[in-house]
């Protein structure tokens, strides 16, 4: 009760939780949750863009390209640092994503199937997760808040580079355009669907937010990422999916259509186009890798320095 | 003579865009993220280094249409002058394809032996008598010990490490240790810019080369093999039959698509 | 409506050229000579149905550069109306390669699904409006009883085979069937064509296709999956990421030379 | 000594030995020897071509080369098949082929580089083997006779269908032109040496001459591929890449240069550029279809049709 009324006082205070802290057992449970499952989707959204690699149309997007998924894996790296930090290691971490108990974020459950995809990735789905992910940069927990403000710094970055790369597609040929309408066509929906469900059936909503790990209601998140991207795409010259999109200059916000729920929540349940595959890939990388890290722990145990005499 | 020089400098970058291009088949794969991104890393460095030698190569030709990305998109399998051992599958089985099953010890091994060459050469090259190339030279080298580096540890480990990833390393070296014979078997090409100072014979690193290796090999509990039979023409322009495949997968979009920028 | 038949062909004809392509990857590879040889008959007959369809097009478009090679070689991802089932990996492990590992269990359970529908849409297709689809579908009936009766007995075989093959073939039948959700499910083009009575309406085919399945399967003492989740539209041209490396393969050599006439 | 007077006889007279008759184990082991190694031949040779039927440039090249490599596999079959009638196994054939103990053409130890490679291998390498073939057509052992005359039937089908794609090529872009020169300059003299060492250096010739099996000494063989060849290089278009190639009217024949016997032999005792490649290849064939011959085997004993009361 001492330490639930310290722990209170400093989230009241707007001050920072640190690994040592008392915390309650919720608020630890909430945040490995989170922090992992943001890990997970770091890892597991190494794939969608990695699987143009290969083929990037040029040495310098290629370079860009694998500069970006290198990142991701990093953002992957420290996030489960993070995690780590409240006590459960990264193996535990990466069985509950191989066990399908652990989530990702369901964006990485859609193909990606023309180059553009690299670019709208970068543009509508890491602008997306900035717009989520920034708040975090002030969540009351002190490891994830440096970690995002790492990992947005970053997002940032590869965001601009995924216009701009669009923005040279949208003055290129004809089938270069039509690749970047077609990729914004697919991704739009997904891409606000990424907010999460109407505030109005989000359940975890209202403890986050008391705990200071949310700060910002998933529709209001939603309003200000259409709000910040309508006026990019206008400038792109592409059209986006919504016939009910419209600048509403009582609200001063842009309406918009509804989007397909069902849809989303048969790919957060499992049963969207990439689910099975992506959650395969990852764990036929972790098994055909075993012999691997065993052989760098039995090298590791072999020449561990000894023990010295004093320590002994 | 200026064509040969320019013949160099195309090997000297296909070698990196193409084991450039088969490390990069790791990322999402690997078998911890660490080396995910570790191979992500060094692919980053060998494309980087291909720019600068294909740029290179616009440069010396002046020809006002050659660019890194003709060289490298718009060059045909007989063009490419890099040593086989780079465009070959990660796996000791060689079922043609560009991708496929891979074998984490046949990269680290074919990591290991390209790069304990190519710190030599970028050192010895950074007193090449073209300027630009000596440039060149002096940055990859930087780069290509931290290849040398990650590869010879990881080499290490994995020979000295379980019985099966001794093993496995045994014999992806076992497999690859033929195909660095043309790394020593000078071709027309190199013997000219050799004569005019502009490129380096690796025969002079040779016994430097076998140091680095042997003494890996020793630390890492493993036999070097007798590195005979056929020796590979890659650097020649002739092939194996899994460049074919690579160039269809990475020029594919560019190939489908040549009026457009990117 | 021309578009609509025309899309329609065209839905025909991808889906054999892709399943060709991917039967053709056994051809040296397969478990015993004989299915070497069988396989690489299915894929001569898909690719033989492909070009009948291919040219029917050109003839409807009248355009007089549409050529079957223009279809098969110059379209992109996005213009592929096949079947996303046929363009996956010969492995239940869907990892993004135009080939690579290989299971059998996959090839047979595949081909098995597939021509177990393409007999009765075949069959349907010989009253089709259009005299000369009606035409290939009789041609293309006796190949694809061929290929059933091929599919069945290896998949009766290997379910009830040994306890290795009972299971891979039980993995290979509950990875697919998902995607078969596909057959059932009406796209705009297919609505279009059965109301000018050109093309056939695959539901009125599912039970028929049940029962050949069921019976199929009752027979290899293998379980029936519940076919749920995701369904899959490659036949509106929205794919999975496999079918980009199977294109990048396939048009390569024609890409690379769109002048030349082989 | 009956049994052999009644064979020598047979073979003198140009007759036909069939599987019941009696033979004398020297010539059973080298029919079994040459046999097997024409059917590994087959079966190794689907590996070269078979490397493009995915990249076949059109449909019509695409079924055509398919086609072909199936036509391969068939002469496999029905040569196993014959050589079966000496009372060996395909087993054991396929075991000797995998242990490395038996030989198939060196030919098929080089790779196929461009699609022209694919017509080369129809122009020159199966019109080397037709040559080589057409004598066994009247080759003393009966089955093996009547297989050679459906194979080399076959075979120029094949030799036909090469050269004519080649003349298409000769008449496309410069490239195709550049394409159908590399192929034949790679593969000429690997033709000429797949006729075998020259007469003086070869052991088995005069007992196989002997026994029927082999009717023509290799030197005529390949000057006799040469003469009529020579002409139809004239007609592609192409330049065979021997310098001392040239016409000599005394000898009503082509003098020809040097083979490189060196190369020759380094690829037949196992180090040419693909040797350990096509090896490797069939016998992770073998091994990774193992489960599915167990399959159908296990199948099969457990469906076989019980054995009736009468034959009881």
């Amino acid at each position: 009760p001492e330490f639930q009324a310290r722990f209170d006082a400093r989230i009241d205070a707007d001050g920072k939780i640190e690994p040592q802290d008392w915390m309650p057992e919720a608020y630890r449970k909430t945040l490995v949750r989170q922090i992992s499952q943001h890990a997970h989707s770091e890892i597991v959204g190494m794939l969608p863009e990695g699987n143009w690699i290969s083929r990037a149309p040029s040495l310098k997007r290629k370079a860009i390209l694998i500069a970006k998924v290198q990142d991701e894996g990093g953002h992957g790296l420290y996030l489960y640092s993070a995690a780590e930090t409240l006590g459960v290691g990264r193996d535990q971490l990466l069985a509950d994503l191989h066990s399908g108990k652990a989530k990702y974020s369901s964006i990485f459950n859609y193909p990606t199937l023309n180059w553009a995809d690299v670019g709208t990735i970068g543009w509508l789905v890491d602008g997306a997760a900035i717009m989520n992910q920034i708040p975090l940069c002030r969540c009351s927990y002190g490891p994830y808040a440096r970690a995002m403000i790492r990992v947005c710094k970053e997002e940032s970055f590869h965001q601009r580079q995924g216009y701009e790369a669009l923005l040279v597609m949208m003055q290129g040929t004809a089938e270069q355009r039509a690749m970047v309408q077609d990729s914004v066509n697919r991704f739009w929906w997904k891409c606000l669907a990424m907010f999460g469900p109407p505030d109005a059936n989000s359940p975890h909503s209202e403890q986050a937010m008391r705990w200071g790990i949310k700060r910002i209601s998933n529709d209001d998140l939603r309003q200000k990422f259409i709000d910040a991207t309508v006026p990019q795409a206008n400038v792109l010259g592409v059209t986006l999916p919504d016939p009910k999109l419209k600048w509403n200059e009582e609200r001063q916000h842009y309406d918009h259509g509804e989007i397909d729920w069902d849809e989303f929540w048969a790919t957060v349940n499992g049963n969207g186009p990439c689910n099975h595959e992506r959650l395969a890939t990852r764990v036929k990388a972790h098994n055909d890798g075993q012999w691997v890290r065993d052989a760098a722990l039995a090298h590791a145990q072999k020449h561990q320095p000894q023990p010295t005499k004093e320590a002994a | 003579m200026a064509a040969y020089f320019q013949d160099y400098l195309l090997h000297l970058a296909d070698n990196a865009v193409i084991l450039g291009q088969r490390n990069a088949q790791w990322c999402g794969h690997g078998p911890v993220i660490e080396e995910d991104l570790a191979l992500a890393n060094n692919s980053l460095d060998l494309i980087g280094q291909a720019r600068l030698l294909y740029q290179h190569v616009a440069t010396v030709r002046k020809d006002g249409k050659t660019s890194e990305d003709l060289l490298a998109y718009f060059r045909d399998v007989p063009d490419f002058k890099n040593y086989t051992l780079l465009e070959l599958p990660h796996s000791t089985a060689l079922t043609p394809t560009s991708s496929g099953d891979r074998d984490y010890a046949v990269t680290i091994g074919r990591n290991f032996l390209y790069s304990a060459l190519m710190v030599l050469v970028w050192d010895a090259l950074k007193s090449s008598a073209d300027a630009q190339l000596a440039a060149i030279a002096s940055k990859s080298l930087k780069e290509t010990q931290y290849h040398l580096r990650h590869a010879r540890d990881w080499l290490v480990r994995l020979g000295d490490g379980t019985d099966e990833s001794h093993a496995r390393m045994q014999a992806a070296i076992n497999h690859l240790m033929p195909y660095t014979q043309e790394f020593f078997t000078p071709s027309v090409m190199e013997t000219a810019v050799v004569k005019t100072g502009m490129g380096v014979d690796n025969r002079t690193l040779q016994a430097d080369w076998n140091t680095l290796v042997d003494e890996a090999l020793v630390q890492a509990t493993l036999k070097r093999p007798a590195a005979g039979g056929f020796v590979t023409t890659g650097k020649t322009g002739i092939h194996s039959e899994h460049l074919g495949f690579v160039l269809a997968e990475m020029q594919s979009l560019a190939r489908a698509h040549p009026e457009a920028v990117w």
